[in-house]
C-alpha cells in the first residue's frame, strides 16, 4: 500500500496546475454526485440515511482540515478543538433559535460570518495566555478549554444545557417546486454545501499554506527556536494558526446546527475531541487530502458496518494503535507545498524537460510518507532550549 | 465555639426532621394497608395484548420502527425498550400467521447529532408505518420536526419532558405521564405526606434533571429552601453535602439518574445526614439500592410507571426471553407496541391511517387505559410512590 | 563525508556549465545583485555595527560571560575564539535573544538588543547559523531559504488567503532572491531536495544560505567548519571570505585555528567568560594570555586540536 | 401546567439578587408566579456564596487532602513517564481503572456480595484491604509495563514522532477502556464497601473520618517511598539520568529500555494504591470510563506541580483537591471541573513549567 500511495502521489506531484485541476474537477462532480447514485454496496442505507452519512462525513472533513491547520501545519497538539465546534454551533443557535433568550432570528448566512468571527476571536482568547506554553502544557490546557467550554453551557443558564435550542435558521432556498432545499432530512443541499465549503476552504488554506504564514507554521512546527531566531514571529503565527483553525471549526459547527436544527450539549465532550485528532491523523496530519480522507473513514465506517456498534470504540483504539506502529505519519504522508511559484523555481532550474524529475524524485521520498530523520534529542523530546549551546 | 454550638444544634434538628419524616412514612404505608406487593396493580382483564384476535391481515414487510438508543451511551434504557417492544411484536406474530410484522431497529446512539441519520432512514423506509421512541427529549426534539413532516406516527415509552408536546406536532405521543405530572405530584407528597417545610432540591445537568427539578420547585414554593446541581458522572459529593448540612432540610428531593443518586445518597449517609430522600423514575432502578451500598433504605422513588410485578404474564415471558426481569420503561413500550400493531392489524397499510388510528385509539393496556389529547398527552397518568425497604424496590402507593 | 569537491564554490548548476564566459560574469553579477542587494563596502566599512559593552551573564551562580567588551565592526570578518566552555557561543546567544544580558547592553547601530524580540533582532539584522544543524527537515532546501527572505516580508494573511498583488509579487521576488542564494552557496541543484536529505556539508552552506536570506547586517556563524574535511574547510573559507566581500559582517566562531586565521580581520578571545584579547590575528596568536589559555601551548598547538 | 413549551423567560424576570451569595434566599427567587415552569431559573446559575465557602474551610480542606492524595499518587504516574520518555502516557487512566478492578475483583473473590456493609472484625477488613491493594498494584504495575511493551516500545525502536506516541497512547486509553466494558458491562459493579467512614476526631469543627486520615496518611508514605526510591537507588538514579539526558545516560552504561519498564511498573504500582483507596472513597466507582475524567485530572495536578517533578505531582494533586472544593462551595457544585481547569491556565500563565518547574532530573540536582 505504501508503494501504491508513493506512486500515486508520485503522479500527482509531476502533474501541472492545470492538469490537477482538470484532474479534481471530475472527482468533485462525483462526490457531488454520490448521494444521488447512492451506489448498493457504498450505501449505509438502511441503517442511516446515506446522504446524512455524507455530510456528516462532510462536516467531520470540513473540521479536520480546520484542526490540521492548528496540528498538521503549526503542530500545537489541541486536544480541545471540539470547544471551537461548539462555539460556531452555539452561535448560530443563540443567533436563531426562538429559545435564544437574545430573540434574534438571522438568516443563516449572516450568521455564518458572525459565528466564524465569535470563534476567531475565542481562538484568540484561548491563545493569548497558552501559546507561550511548550507542547504537553498547551495538550492539556487546551483540553481543559474545551471542558470548560461544554461545562459553560451545561451550567449558564440562558446556554440551556442539555434542554438546548431548538428551530435553528437554516439556510433559505428552494427547489423550482417549492421544497426546501436545505432541510433535516433531505439533506441532498446540505451536503452540496459542504462540499463546496470544503473545494473553498481548501483553496484559501492552500493559499495559506504557499504563503510565508504556512511556512512560517511549518517552521514553527519544525523547530521553534530556530523558527524565530530565522526572523519569524512565532507566537503570532501561532495565534494566526489557533484563529484560523478555529474559524474553520465554527464554520462547521455554524454548518452542523444549521441541518440539525437543534443543539444542546451533548457530543461536546473530550471523546469527540480525540475523534477528530484520530481522524487527522489517520489520514495524515499535515496533508490536506490525507485528513479528509482520514475524516471520511472516521465518519463513515461506523455508519456503513453498523454490525457490531459494541466494539465500534474499541476497533477503533486499535486501528489508531497499529497506524502509529507501522505508519506513523497516517495513511498519506506529510507534505506541503510551500511556495506559490515553487513549481515554476524548480522547473526552470532542472528545464523543462525534466519538470517530472525532481519532483519525482522528492516525491518518491516524501510521498512514501517518510518523515525526516528524527533527531536523537527530538525523540526523547526535549527540544532544546537554547540557540546553539 | 459558636460555631460549635450551631452544628450541635443543626443535629438536633436533623435528627427531629428524621423522627418526622420515619413518622411520615409510617403513615404513608398505613394508609395502604398491608404488604407492598398489594398495592400493585395486576393485570387489568381488559388489557389489550399484542396477540390480539389472531385475525390480523397485512401485506408482509409491514414494519414498525423502534429508533433510540442501543449501543450508545445509557443504552441500558433502550434495551429494555426494544427488548419490549420485541416481545410484543414476536408474540403478535405468533398470534397472526398472516400478518408478520417486522420491527426495525434504527440505532440513534442517544444524542441528537446521531439521532438524525437513522431516522431518516426510518422515514424514507415506506414499509415503516409508525415509530416506538425516542426514550430521550433532547433527540426527540432534534428528529420531531422531520418525522412530523412525514406524518409518522411516533409514541415514545420513556421521553418525559413536558415541552415535547408544545411543539404543535400532530404525530408526537407521549406513552406516560411527564415531568409535568410527576413534578407536582412529588411535590405535594414530599409537603403534605412528608410534611416537610425545609426541603433541598438537588438537581443533575440533564434535561430531564432540570425539568423535573424545576416543577417539584414550583409546586414546593419557599418550602424549597436550597438548590445544588450536580454533573453527569459525578462521585463526589462533598461540597453539596456540605451545603446541604448546612441547609439542614427535612427532605432532599433528588432530580436525576441513579448512576449519581447511588454515591450522592452513600455520602450523605456516611457523613450523618438522615433526612429523607426523595427520587423520581429515573432513580428508580435496581442499580441504585445496589450501588448506594445499604444506604438506600427509605428511599422515597416516584415513578409515572405502574407496578410491573403484577403483570405476571408479561413479566415471566420478558424475563424468558431476554434472560432478565423487565426494567423501567418496558411495560410502556410494550403498550405501546401494541397500539401500532393493533392498528396493523385492522387493515391500516399506511401512515396516515395509523396516525389516525393512535390519535383515537382508547383502550386499556398493561399500565394503564391509553387515549391521548390531541397535543398528545395521556388523559389518564398515574404516578406511584416506591420505598426501598431491606434492599428491595417496593410499592409504596399512588400519589397521583 | 567526501562531498568537499562537489561543495567548493564554485558554480554547480549544471545549466551554466554550458554558458560562455560572458554569459557567466552576467549571471554571477545577477546573482549577487541578488544576494546583496544595494550594499556598498566602501560605505562606512570600518564604523562600529554592534557593540557589546560591559555585557555580563549569569546562569544561576555560574558567570558565563563577565564584564565583556568588544565592537564588531562594518565589513569585516570578526573571530571569536576560545576555550571550551569561554563564552562564545553564549555570546551569540546574546546576540541574537536566546539569552537576555544579567547587565551591560548590546547595540546594533546604537539601538539596544538586550530587550528586544529575538524576530526583532532578526529583523534589525542580526542573523545566524547553529553549531548543531537546524534545518527545518519537512521543508525543501529552497523552501528553507525563503524563510529566511520571509524576515523581509509584509504579506499579511488576508492578502495570502487572497493571493493580493503583493503577495504575488512578494512570492515571486523570495523565490528568485532563495535561488540566487542557493546558488550563491554553492547548492542550486539541491534546491528541490528535502533539507535533511542534504550531505552535511550542504546543510552547513543551507543553514548559511537562510540565514543570509534575512538581509543581516551582522551575520553569526557558530562553528560552520565542524565536522569538516580539509578541502571543505577550505571552500568554506572561501565561502565566508566571499560573503564579506559582498558587503556582509561576518561574526565567526571556530575551534579550528587554520579556518580564523585564514579568514577573519580581527579576532577577540574569550576565557571563562572575560575578554583576555582582542586584535589582528597576528597580534592574537603571540598575545602570552592567549597562548596560555590553549593549554598553556602556542596557538599552533591549538591549531592541531580537533574540536 | 406546562405552558412555557420552552419559552424562555424573559430576562425582567430573571432575578439575581444584588447580594451576593443571599441570591438563594432570596424571597422573589422562591415566588412560583415568577418562575415559568420549564425553564425557571429558581436559582441565580452561578453563586457567590462567600458564607459557605468560609462555613465549610475545614471540611472542604480536610476532604480536598484526602481527595487530592489520589490525585497526587496517579499524578506521580503521569510524571514519571513524562520525566523519562517526555509523554503524556494517556492510557494511566485506564491504568488507574484496571487497579480499581484488581481491588473490587479480589473484593468478589473474597467472598464479598455487593450492597451492605459485612460484619467482620477489623482484623479481618485490613487484612482484606491489603490484600486487595496488593493484587491492585500487581494488575496496574502488570498492565503498565505490558502497555509500555506492546504499545510504546515498538515506536521507540522506529523512532518515531512525538505525535505518534501521543496518538498511541490514545488509541491503548480506547482499547484498554474498551476490552473493560466488553467483559464487565457498562453498568457501574455493585457497591462493595469494607471501611464505612466514621469521625475520628475534629478539627476546627470539621470532622476527620478514619478513611481520610488513611488515605491522606498512606498516600504521603508512599510519595516517600518513591522520592526515595527515584533519589537514594540506583535504579532510581537511572531514572533520573534518563530524564536528564537519555543519550548520556546510555553512554554511561545505563540501560534505557530497563529504567523505562521500571518507570511504568513504578507508575504503575502507585496507580494500583490509589485504585484502592478511589474505591474505598467512591464504592461505585468501578465502571470502565471511570478513570478518564479522574486521570485528567490528575495530570492536570501533574502539570500544575510541574510535570516531571516528583513532589509537583504531590502539590498540585493536593491544590487541586482542596481548590476543587473550594470552589464548589463559592460557585457551587457544578463549578468544580471549571475551577480546576481554569487554576490550571491561570498558574501556568504565571509560571508556564507548573509551581515547582519542570523536570525529573534539574529539581533533584
Amino acid at each position: 500500500m505504501r508503494h501504491r500511495m508513493s506512486q500515486i502521489s508520485a503522479f500527482w506531484n509531476a502533474r501541472s496546475r492545470v492538469q490537477q485541476w482538470g484532474l479534481l474537477v471530475p472527482v468533485v462532480v462525483f462526490l457531488l454526485w454520490l448521494p444521488v447514485l447512492n451506489p448498493p454496496l457504498i450505501t449505509t442505507e438502511p441503517a442511516t440515511d446515506f446522504p446524512i452519512a455524507l455530510f456528516n462525513a462532510a462536516v467531520l472533513a470540513l473540521i479536520a482540515i480546520g484542526l490540521n491547520v492548528v496540528i498538521g501545519q503549526a503542530g500545537l497538539l489541541d486536544l480541545g478543538y471540539v470547544g471551537f465546534f461548539a462555539i460556531g454551533a452555539y452561535t448560530t443557535a443563540l443567533l436563531s433559535s426562538p429559545d435564544s433568550l437574545l430573540g434574534v432570528r438571522y438568516p443563516w448566512l449572516v450568521i455564518v460570518p458572525i459565528a466564524m468571527l465569535v470563534t476567531m476571536i475565542s481562538g484568540v482568547i484561548l491563545g493569548t495566555p497558552t501559546l507561550r506554553l511548550r507542547g504537553d502544557y498547551l495538550a492539556i490546557v487546551t483540553l481543559g478549554f474545551g471542558e470548560i467550554v461544554r461545562l459553560l453551557a451545561d451550567n449558564i443558564d440562558p446556554l440551556r444545557g442539555n434542554r438546548g435550542f431548538q428551530n435553528i435558521a437554516r439556510p433559505e432556498a428552494t427547489y423550482p417546486d417549492g421544497s426546501p432545499v436545505f432541510s433535516q432530512t433531505d439533506v441532498l443541499g446540505f451536503y452540496w454545501l459542504a462540499v463546496c465549503l470544503i473545494v473553498i476552504v481548501l483553496m484559501l488554506m492552500g493559499n495559506l499554506e504557499r504563503s510565508r504564514v504556512g511556512r512560517a507554521w511549518i517552521a514553527v512546527r519544525e523547530d521553534e527556536d530556530v523558527a524565530e531566531l530565522t526572523g519569524v514571529p512565532t507566537y503570532r503565527f501561532k495565534i494566526w494558526a489557533f484563529a484560523i483553525g478555529a474559524a474553520v471549526g465554527g464554520l462547521s459547527g455554524a454548518l452542523f446546527a444549521a441541518q440539525v436544527g437543534y443543539v444542546n450539549n451533548q457530543r461536546f465532550d473530550v471523546a469527540t475531541s480525540i475523534l477528530y485528532l484520530a481522524a487527522v491523523v489517520l489520514g495524515g496530519s499535515g496533508n490536506k487530502v490525507g485528513v479528509i480522507v482520514g475524516a471520511f473513514l472516521v465518519s463513515y465506517i461506523p455508519d456503513r458496518f453498523q454490525f457490531e456498534p459494541q466494539y465500534r470504540f474499541l476497533v477503533f483504539g486499535l486501528a489508531l494503535m497499529v497506524l502509529m506502529a507501522f505508519r506513523p505519519q497516517g495513511l498519506l504522508g506529510m507534505r506541503q507545498h510551500l511556495l506559490t511559484y515553487g513549481r515554476q523555481a524548480y522547473r526552470r532550474l532542472f528545464g523543462a524537460g525534466a519538470a517530472v524529475a525532481p519532483t519525482g524524485m522528492t516525491a518518491s521520498t516524501r510521498a512514501a510518507g517518510d518523515l525526516p530523520e528524527v533527531k536523537p534529542d527530538d525523540h526523547a523530546g526535549t527540544s532544546p532550549r537554547g540557540g546553539g549551546e | 465555639m459558636i460555631r460549635r454550638r450551631l452544628a450541635a444544634a443543626g443535629a438536633l434538628v436533623a435528627a427531629a426532621a428524621l423522627v418526622l419524616s420515619g413518622c411520615a412514612n409510617q403513615g404513608g404505608g398505613e394508609q395502604q394497608g398491608g404488604g407492598p406487593q398489594a398495592a400493585a396493580p395486576s393485570q387489568p382483564t381488559d388489557a389489550v395484548l399484542p396477540a390480539g384476535n389472531g385475525q390480523g391481515r397485512c401485506a408482509p414487510g409491514t414494519s414498525i420502527g423502534y429508533a433510540g438508543t442501543i449501543a450508545g451511551q445509557n443504552a441500558a434504557l433502550g434495551i429494555a425498550i426494544v427488548n419490549a417492544a420485541q416481545l410484543a411484536v414476536d408474540q403478535h406474530n405468533q398470534a397472526n400467521p398472516n400478518c408478520q410484522v417486522t420491527l426495525v431497529r434504527a440505532d440513534t446512539g442517544g444524542t441528537p447529532d446521531t439521532a438524525v441519520g437513522p431516522t431518516t432512514a426510518l422515514i424514507n423506509n415506506p414499509q415503516v408505518l409508525g415509530i416506538v421512541g425516542l426514550p430521550f427529549s433532547g433527540e426527540s426534539r432534534a428528529v420531531g420536526p422531520a418525522l412530523n413532516a412525514a406524518g409518522l406516527v411516533n409514541i415514545t415509552p420513556s421521553a418525559t419532558n413536558p415541552g415535547l408536546t408544545q411543539n404543535g406536532w400532530t404525530n408526537f405521543f407521549r406513552g406516560l405521564g411527564n415531568d409535568a405530572v410527576q413534578g407536582p405530584a412529588i411535590g405535594r407528597y414530599i409537603q403534605e405526606r412528608l410534611g416537610a417545610q425545609n426541603v433541598c432540591v438537588i438537581k443533575d445537568d440533564s434535561d430531564y434533571g432540570i425539568g423535573l427539578a424545576g416543577q417539584v420547585t414550583q409546586t414546593l414554593g419557599p418550602a424549597a429552601s436550597c438548590q445544588a446541581d450536580v454533573k453527569t458522572n459525578q462521585r463526589e459529593f462533598s461540597a453539596i453535602i456540605g451545603q446541604v448540612q448546612q441547609a439542614q432540610p427535612q427532605a432532599i428531593f433528588y432530580s436525576g439518574y441513579y448512576q449519581e443518586a447511588a454515591p450522592l445518597i452513600q455520602q450523605l449517609r456516611d457523613a450523618g445526614v438522615q433526612t429523607t430522600f426523595v427520587g423520581p423514575d429515573g432513580v428508580k432502578d435496581e442499580q441504585y439500592v445496589v450501588n448506594a451500598a445499604g444506604s438506600a433504605d427509605g428511599t422515597l422513588l416516584s415513578c409515572p410507571c405502574v407496578p410491573q410485578e403484577g403483570f405476571t404474564d408479561f413479566t415471566n415471558a420478558y424475563q424468558q426471553a431476554f434472560g432478565v426481569p423487565p426494567q423501567t420503561y418496558s411495560a410502556e413500550s410494550y403498550d405501546v407496541t401494541t397500539i401500532l400493531l393493533q392498528g396493523i392489524d385492522q387493515g391500516i397499510a399506511d401512515r396516515a391511517g395509523l396516525l389516525n388510528h393512535v390519535r383515537n385509539y382508547n383502550g386499556q393496556g398493561l399500565t394503564k387505559r391509553f387515549q391521548w389529547s390531541p397535543n398528545g398527552e395521556l388523559a389518564n397518568t398515574p404516578v406511584w410512590m416506591y420505598r426501598v425497604q431491606g434492599n428491595q424496590i417496593v410499592t409504596d402507593s399512588q400519589i397521583g | 563525508m567526501t562531498s568537499g569537491d562537489t561543495t567548493s564554490g564554485e558554480g554547480l548548476l549544471e545549466s551554466l556549465e554550458h554558458m560562455g564566459a560572458a554569459e557567466r560574469a552576467e549571471h554571477d553579477a545577477e546573482v549577487s545583485a541578488a544576494v546583496a542587494p544595494g550594499r556598498e563596502i566602501a560605505v562606512g566599512q570600518g564604523e562600529t555595527l554592534l557593540a557589546v559593552d560591559a555585557l555580563t551573564v549569569r546562569f544561576g551562580g555560574l558567570t558565563a560571560l563577565d564584564d565583556v567588551t568588544f565592537d564588531v565592526r562594518r565589513g569585516e570578518i570578526l573571530g571569536l575564539i576560545g576555550p571550551n566552555g569561554a563564552g562564545k557561543t553564549t555570546c551569540f546567544n546574546i546576540m541574537t535573544g536566546v539569552y537576555r544580558p544579567t547587565s551591560g547592553d548590546i547595540r546594533l547601530e546604537g539601538r539596544s538588543l538586550a530587550r528586544m524580540k529575538r524576530y526583532r533582532i532578526i529583523q534589525a539584522g542580526v542573523a545566524r547559523t547553529f553549531q548543531n544543524i537546524r534545518l527545518f527537515g519537512a521543508m525543501t532546501a529552497l523552501e528553507n531559504v525563503v524563510v529566511g527572505t520571509d524576515a523581509r516580508h509584509r504579506t499579511s494573511i488576508p492578502g495570502a488567503l487572497l493571493r493580493l498583488p503583493r503577495h504575488r509579487r512578494e512570492e515571486r521576488e523570495a523565490v528568485e532572491k532563495a535561488m540566487a542564494l542557493l546558488e550563491f552557496v554553492g547548492i542550486a541543484h539541491r534546491a528541490a531536495d528535502p533539507a535533511t536529505a542534504l550531505p552535511y556539508g550542504d546543510q552547513r552552506r543551507l543553514e548559511i544560505a537562510r540565514a543570509l536570506a534575512t538581509e543581516p547586517k551582522l551575520l553569526c556563524l557558530d562553528e560552520p567548519a565542524a565536522g569538516f574535511s580539509a578541502a571543505e574547510k577550505d571552500a568554506l573559507s572561501e565561502l565566508i571570505l566571499k560573503i564579506r566581500d559582498d558587503g556582509y559582517t561576518v561574526a565567526l566562531v571556530e575551534h579550528d585555528m587554520r579556518v580564523v586565521l585564514g579568514v577573519t580581520d580581527r579576532i577577540v578571545v574569550l576565557d571563562f567568560g572575560r575578554k583576555i584579547a582582542d586584535g589582528l590575528p597576528d597580534e592574537v596568536r603571540r598575545d602570552p594570555a592567549v597562548v596560555a589559555a590553549y593549554l598553556g601551548g602556542t596557538v599552533e598547538d591549538a591549531e592541531d586540536q580537533e574540536p | 401546567m406546562p405552558a412555557g413549551g420552552g419559552r424562555p423567560t424573559p430576562p425582567q424576570e430573571r432575578v439575581i439578587s444584588p447580594v451576593l451569595g443571599l441570591a438563594v434566599l432570596d424571597p422573589a427567587v422562591l415566588d412560583p408566579a415568577v418562575l415559568a415552569p420549564l425553564v425557571a431559573p429558581s436559582e441565580p446559575w452561578i453563586n457567590f456564596d462567600v458564607g459557605l465557602l468560609v462555613d465549610r474551610f475545614w471540611a472542604n480542606t480536610i476532604n480536598g487532602l484526602a481527595y487530592g492524595s489520589i490525585y497526587a499518587l496517579v499524578a506521580l504516574g503521569y510524571t514519571l513517564v513524562y520525566g523519562v520518555l517526555q509523554l503524556i502516557n494517556f492510557a494511566h487512566s485506564e491504568i488507574f481503572i484496571l487497579g480499581v478492578f484488581g481491588v473490587y475483583l479480589t473484593f468478589l473473590a473474597l467472598g464479598f456480595e455487593p450492597g451492605a456493609i459485612p460484619d467482620l472484625p477489623l482484623g479481618f477488613i485490613i487484612v482484606d484491604l491489603i490484600l486487595a491493594g496488593l493484587v491492585a498494584m500487581v494488575v496496574s504495575g502488570l498492565a503498565a509495563v505490558l502497555l509500555e511493551r506492546t504499545a510504546y516500545r515498538p515506536l521507540r525502536r522506529r523512532r518515531a514522532p512525538r505525535l505518534a506516541f501521543l496518538i498511541t497512547a490514545i488509541g491503548a486509553s480506547f482499547v484498554l477502556q474498551q476490552l473493560i466494558r466488553i467483559w464487565r458491562g457498562s453498568n457501574p459493579e455493585g457497591t462493595i464497601r469494607l471501611l464505612p467512614p466514621t469521625p475520628v476526631f475534629e478539627i476546627f469543627g470539621a470532622p476527620v473520618t478514619n478513611l481520610q486520615i488513611l488515605i491522606f496518611v498512606a498516600s504521603l508514605a508512599m510519595f516517600v517511598v518513591a522520592d526515595t526510591f527515584v533519589n537514594r537507588t540506583r535504579l532510581g538514579r537511572g531514572i533520573r539520568a534518563v530524564a536528564q539526558d537519555p543519550d548520556t545516560a546510555t553512554l554511561m552504561g545505563v540501560n534505557r529500555e530497563r529504567v523505562i519498564t521500571i518507570t511504568f511498573l513504578v507508575g504503575g504500582l502507585l496507580a494500583g494504591v490509589a485504585g484502592l483507596f478511589y474505591l474505598m472513597t467512591i464504592p461505585q466507582g468501578a465502571v470502565y470510563n471511570g478513570g478518564f475524567l479522574l486521570g485528567i485530572k490528575a495530570f492536570t495536578a501533574a502539570v500544575l506541580g510541574g510535570i516531571g517533578n516528583l513532589r509537583g505531582a504531590l502539590l498540585g494533586g493536593l491544590i487541586l483537591g482542596v481548590a476543587e472544593n473550594y470552589g464548589q462551595s463559592l460557585f457551587g457544585g457544578d463549578w468544580r471541573d471549571v475551577v480546576a481547569f481554569v487554576l490550571l491556565v491561570v498558574v501556568l500563565m504565571f509560571r508556564p513549567t507548573g509551581i515547582l518547574g519542570e523536570s525529573l532530573a534539574r529539581s533533584r540536582a
